[in-house]
């Protein structure tokens, strides 16, 4: 697959009271044209402070950030802005997403009005038909404002006001954390419909590994700022290589009272970003660390079938 | 707690510098010749520019500003051109008086509002409640020079109980003393009261919507002791906050109460040095009370930091 | 698991809204009462000169301390000036300075509020410096001395409370709009690519306009007591001008005899700024940012 | 064991005043739990599992009213004499709220948390206290205990946290403990070291428990018993094994398939449930899950179904047209 977006050595540093804070150290991969990666790990990994730093609304400190042969870190303000139509984002929260004094016809016609597009009847054409599309009655919902729906519906409305300009790349920032399980399953649908209609690239970022699996070809999994493992979804869920990666299958409850769940499968919690331990950032919680994982930084490598994982010990299939 | 001290001292250095630059300025920046001003319109030219130049007022304005800055690190503020008294023996004499009035003020406000809020906001929504917000609602609309006029009309005029104006040394007479302290202190308290007991009130029912105060009733805690020690600590954040940053209305209402009962306060010396146009007092304690403001508002954030761990541990 | 067998299947559209959510705007006979004392004193204020009422400064010195009558409505001062006639014009002085400083301050402080918000950084720490600067100064003192240097007039009454006024709006400003900028939907703007000042207008702006016109009003009420307290002090509008606070000033000489010389006026300026609080407190309950008001 | 249970919810409705009108939140829901036995009560947000955990415990927002009977141990929770509530709270019941970073009091240390319990209940003096305290801490897993008590909340993580609020909620030894959604706040490694220490000290002490979740995947391994709540009533309640073998209301069945699963390939369409739940200020006259459901009638529309156990197997079901 030919990349649309390749990540390298991305590095975004915080300062948080004087000390230095790895969101992301140095992070490396690619999203094809056309694919889904899933991105997940537990909060404060820095799966969404990369999703960010990919639009360059936060500042990368290092590494670059290439979408479609452009650099995007060094783009000028100007030339990034004009950019920003062709990659999109979606948030976590849709209430908190959409402005609470501006009617949903305005909304979703916002980014026509910033990319140029001065024909009010186009843009109301426009507006109509990718509200149908993500399953809106324009009729009804235009001149209403965002608090009049339901946290279901503002993810709807926000995935029409990203899909409006047709972007290439959408970036899913938890897209389905909020929403209940009934309106989630509706929500991961409709996105997976759009991304055939549109044509879409999408890094959908979440710390569900069931949600994830649902929608991507292939999944990254943060830990601390670092990749630990990446491969497509079937490989990675068969055999994953990273021991995080096996923690986290293990400790999502399956709904069914015959698996028992595994007994004591995690220990203790990750530790603060502001202080990673040395070597492999998982080494205090894995089971299999030793000397050589305290001493040493592990690298990204691959154990085979396009499955990647930085590890000392790779789990065996 | 010490790096959190020492960012806070860092930041009141510039702020104390940018006060004493500011307070300079107005007195120098502002039309009106000082010179003239002591000596009068009839002065010659002569003598004006004498004076000028003896007063260094001929000389560059930040050449003047850290002239006087040096002075005033040296603890001299000037003296009056009128009485030849100095700032600092003038503000000293009276500043007693004035923190007399300001403590008596705080202290009685603060023991009207507190119980009056814990009242409010347990009772939040009942006839109490509606009664005692819309009292201080109303109340912040009377400003101290209308309280002091209703209790000087009440307790003065025409039930003669104490005295309207009038300031006895408490060396000479305790009783008297205090009694000339009860309508001034209580006409700032009376003023200061909603202020504190809105702040507090409105805090409290938050707090107690709190989850932790549901599981403080869940761990079967006395109530006396949900509302005083889980609700009240939490919730007095924001009422030293406002008791600090009121310091500056209080500052403003001794003032006017000093000059209404005729207490020889720091407001008074003010007063009268404008009405008497006498420039350097009046620099000179509006540098002074410009400072003890910051300074007193410095220990506030220290007060909050000691009731606020996470503000003390540096996560805010 | 077995075959979702009687699962419905994505039916892939969601078009019925939530019953509209319209917030009970419980504006009550206080609110209607405020509103309507609020225009008869600038009623009055604007249209002093044509009204049927003796001239504000006109001395009758054979009528001092009179009692209401058909010529004199409210009665004649120490001077023997008609009362009712100085409370209007009073009412112009106070709804001026009242009105004019505020803007000052919601206009200059409003925009630093939102650019220190908007910007953070190095802006937003000089600009909180400023403020800080500002609020060192006991608000009366401040305007005190500088009234004092500068001169006693309506304008510069008028400039100095409408500075000491700005720290309080950049406050409510920046506050207001740290709060809305931690809200998606300003980032989700700035992903569109919308330009700063766009963002600012048209996401930020109509967010913090509201309440900032709901603290101006809490603000006139400030200001108006402001003003009557330099006058009460003999310090603001020069004499003969009449305004409240002076006459309250006059009026407590004589409390023993004529107490309503002090209190008519203390009355007038207590149901303005009543008025202006209630208005403001209510716009301000209305205007809550409650996100989605659900 | 005899057979009158622990806990038992008789006709339980509480209703709250909105500015849209009257909140049905909970609506008529009747439940039993002996003692030492767990049960899972399962919704979506707004299906009233947390305003039934709060009518439980008496802890209502004053607006709320509250109807039926909460009998614990023999006794009316809801017509219980102030005082006598509150010496119930902590030996007998407990609570572990959902989010720890707020239902822990920020200004107040955990030592002084953990103590104040048990000197409210126990009347240790504060050497015996702080010594339990300690031991209580290490119960739950919390490394370096002593220390820990004169730390705040907030120098501590999320999964430490939620385990000292269970060592408060343990402190006093309560017959029945209410986890009120207890790992939603937390990360997934850390919610199954959450889970698994609740279920030990669960039998460990042999407590009843009612574990509140939006998530089918945390009752099914841990509970002896599952309560479905949708829109304000309990509309399936079965023995755990039995409810997922044989579910038997159709909206058990859309939300159990609703939820990703692991074993299915990617890029599968979810069986997704359209539409939304009712607005609960505007209560539908038949089944709430009339609008949603595939099977749904001019039955379902008009009548409400009872929950009922036909075939009196311990598996009740309020639906007119169940599944087979």
């Amino acid at each position: 697959m030919n990349p649309l977006l390749s990540i390298d050595d991305l590095t975004v540093e915080y300062d948080v009271g004087g000390k230095t804070l790895s969101a992301v150290a140095g992070v490396s991969l690619t999203v094809g044209k056309g694919e889904t990666l899933g991105l997940v790990g537990e909060s404060g990994c820095g799966k969404s402070t990369l999703g960010r730093a990919v639009l360059q609304l936060r500042k990368p400190t290092g590494g670059t950030v290439t979408f479609d042969g452009t650099e995007l870190t060094t783009l000028g303000s100007e030339a990034m802005r004009l950019m920003r139509r062709r990659l999109q984002l979606i948030f976590q929260d849709p209430i908190a997403s959409l402005n609470p004094r501006r009617c949903i016809g305005d909304i979703i016609a916002e980014p026509l009005v910033i990319a140029g597009v001065a024909d009010k009847a186009e843009r109301d054409r426009r507006v109509r038909e990718v509200m149908v599309a993500v399953g809106l009655d324009p009729d009804n919902a235009l001149g209403r404002l965002p608090h009049e729906f339901s946290g279901g519906q503002c993810q709807r409305i926000c995935i029409a006001r990203a899909l409006i300009l047709e972007p290439e790349l959408v970036i899913c920032d938890e897209p389905v954390s909020a929403l209940d399980v009934s309106i989630r399953a509706q929500i991961l649908n409709l996105l997976e419909e759009m991304k055939r209609r549109y044509g879409l690239t999408l890094l959908f970022i979440a710390h569900d590994l069931a949600v994830v699996k649902a929608v991507s070809d292939r999944i990254a999994v943060m830990y601390l700022g670092k990749l630990a493992e990446i491969g497509p979804t079937e490989r990675l869920f068969a055999q994953p290589a990273h021991p995080y990666t096996a923690l986290l299958l293990e400790a999502i409850p399956v709904p069914d009272p015959t698996v028992r769940p595994a007994a004591n499968v995690a220990v203790g919690e990750p530790p603060s970003p502001l202080a990673p331990p040395s070597g492999c950032r998982f080494r205090t919680r894995c089971p299999r660390a030793d000397a050589k994982c305290a001493a040493e930084v592990p690298q990204l490598r691959e154990i085979g079938g396009g499955q990647f994982a930085a590890c000392h010990h790779p789990l065996s299939a | 707690m010490a790096r959190f001290i020492g960012r806070r001292l860092l930041y009141l250095l510039p702020v104390l510098l940018a006060v004493t630059l500011l307070t300079f300025l107005i007195a120098s920046l502002l039309p009106g010749d000082l010179a003239v001003t002591i000596l009068g319109d009839q002065a010659t030219p002569e003598k004006v520019a004498a004076l000028r130049a003896q007063m260094g007022l001929d000389l560059p304005l930040w050449q003047r500003y850290l002239l006087w800055l040096w002075d005033v690190l040296h603890g001299d503020l000037g003296r009056s051109f009128r009485t030849g008294e100095t700032v600092l023996s003038a503000v000293g004499d009276r500043l007693p008086i004035s923190l007399e009035l300001m403590v008596m003020a705080e202290v009685t406000a603060l023991l009207i509002a507190i119980p009056l809020a814990i009242l409010c906001a347990v009772r939040s929504g009942s006839a109490t409640d509606r009664f005692l917000t819309g009292l201080a609602f109303g109340k912040l609309s009377l400003p101290p020079f209308m309280v002091a006029i209703l209790l000087i009309y009440l307790f003065a005029v025409s039930l003669n109980l104490l005295p309207a104006t009038g300031w006895i040394p408490f060396a000479e007479d305790p009783i008297a003393n205090i009694r000339s302290f009860v309508l001034p202190a209580l006409t700032l308290a009376i003023a200061e009261w909603p202020v504190l007991m809105r702040v507090l009130r409105s805090d409290m029912i938050a707090t107690l919507q709190e989850d932790y105060i549901a599981m403080a009733k869940a761990k079967g805690l006395r109530p006396a002791r949900i509302l005083l020690v889980h609700a009240l600590k939490p919730s007095s954040l924001t009422l030293v906050t406002v008791t600090g940053i009121n310091i500056g209305r209080l500052i403003g209402g001794a003032l006017i109460v000093e000059t209404i009962f005729a207490l020889p306060g720091i407001g008074r010396l003010l007063v009268g040095a404008i009405y008497a146009r006498d420039f350097i007092i009046l620099q000179g304690v509006v540098l002074f009370v410009a400072v003890g403001f910051v300074v007193v508002n410095f220990i506030v954030d220290m007060l909050y930091a000691v009731l606020d761990p996470r503000i003390r541990h540096g996560r805010a | 698991m077995a075959a979702p067998r009687g699962a419905v299947l994505d039916v892939g559209v969601d078009t019925s809204t939530v019953a509209p959510v319209r917030r009970q705007r419980r504006v009550g006979g206080l609110f209607v009462a405020s509103v309507i004392w609020i225009a008869l004193v600038a009623l009055g204020a604007i249209f002093a000169d044509l009204l049927p009422i003796p001239s504000p400064t006109d001395m009758d010195m054979l009528g001092k301390r009179a009692l209401p009558s058909a010529e004199h409505w409210l009665g004649n001062d120490v001077l023997g000036r008609d009362v009712f006639s100085r409370l209007i014009y009073g009412g112009r002085i106070s709804l001026t300075v009242g009105l004019l400083a505020p803007v000052l301050g919601v206009t200059i402080g409003g925009a630093l509020g939102l650019l220190a918000g908007y910007f953070r950084g190095r802006l937003e720490t000089f600009i909180t410096g400023g403020v800080d600067v500002l609020l060192a100064f006991p608000p009366l003192v401040f305007a005190l001395a500088v009234t004092a240097y500068l001169g006693q007039s309506i304008a510069n009454i008028t400039l100095v409370i409408g500075v000491l006024g700005i720290p309080a709006f950049t406050r409510v400003a920046r506050a207001v709009t740290l709060s809305l900028s931690e809200r998606e939907f300003v980032t989700a703007a700035r992903a569109l690519g919308a330009t700063h000042s766009r963002i600012i207008l048209r996401e930020l702006l109509p967010n913090v306009a509201l309440p900032l016109v709901a603290f101006f009003l809490l603000g006139v009420a400030v200001t108006i007591v402001v003003e009557g307290a330099l006058s009460f002090l003999g310090l603001g509008v020069p004499p003969p001008a009449p305004s409240w606070g002076s006459m309250i000033g006059e009026g407590r000489e004589s409390l023993d005899i004529a107490p309503w010389l002090a209190f008519l006026p203390a009355l007038f300026m207590f149901l303005t700024v009543l008025a202006f609080n209630v208005v403001g407190d209510t716009l301000r309950a209305l205007t809550d940012p409650r996100p989605g008001a659900l | 064991m005899n057979d009158t249970p622990l806990l038992s919810i008789e006709g339980v409705s509480v209703s709250l005043p909105t500015p849209r009108g009257t909140l049905r939140a909970v609506d008529g829901v009747d439940l039993a739990l002996p003692a030492g036995r767990t049960l899972g009560v399962v919704g979506e947000s707004g299906c009233g599992k947390t305003m039934l955990s709060r009518a439980i415990l008496q802890l209502l927002p004053k607006r709320a009213a509250l109807r039926g009977r909460v009998m614990f141990d023999g006794r009316d929770l809801a017509a219980l004499p102030r005082e006598e509530l509150r010496r119930l709270r902590g030996p007998e019941l407990a609570v572990v709220f959902q989010d720890p970073m707020t239902s822990l009091n920020p200004v107040l240390t955990i030592g002084t948390q953990i103590v104040e319990t048990l000197q409210a209940h126990l009347g240790l003096d504060t050497a015996k206290a702080t010594q339990r305290a300690t031991e209580l801490l290490a119960e739950v897993g919390i490394p370096a205990p002593a220390q820990r008590l004169r730390q705040y909340p907030h120098q501590l993580s999320g999964g430490m946290r939620q385990r000292v609020a269970i060592a408060i909620a343990l402190s006093c030894e309560p017959r029945l403990l209410i986890a009120d959604e207890p790992t939603t706040a937390l990360d997934v490694t850390v919610q199954a070291q959450i889970l698994d220490l609740l279920a030990r000290e669960q039998q460990r002490r042999h407590m009843a428990m009612i574990l509140i979740t939006h998530d089918l995947g945390v009752v099914a391994g841990r509970t002896d018993e599952v309560a479905v709540m949708y829109a304000g009533r309990v509309v399936e309640r079965a023995p755990t094994p039995r409810l997922f073998k044989h579910m038997r209301m159709p909206y058990t069945e859309a939300l159990l398939a609703a939820i990703p699963k692991l074993d299915s390939a990617p890029h599968t369409p979810l069986p997704a449930i359209g539409g939304r739940p009712p607005d609960p200020t505007r209560p539908l006259p038949g089944c709430s899950f009339a609008p949603r459901c595939k099977y749904a009638d001019a039955v379902c529309e008009h009548t409400k179904p009872a929950l009922d156990d036909p075939e009196g197997a311990g598996a009740l079901f309020a639906c007119w047209h169940p599944l087979t």
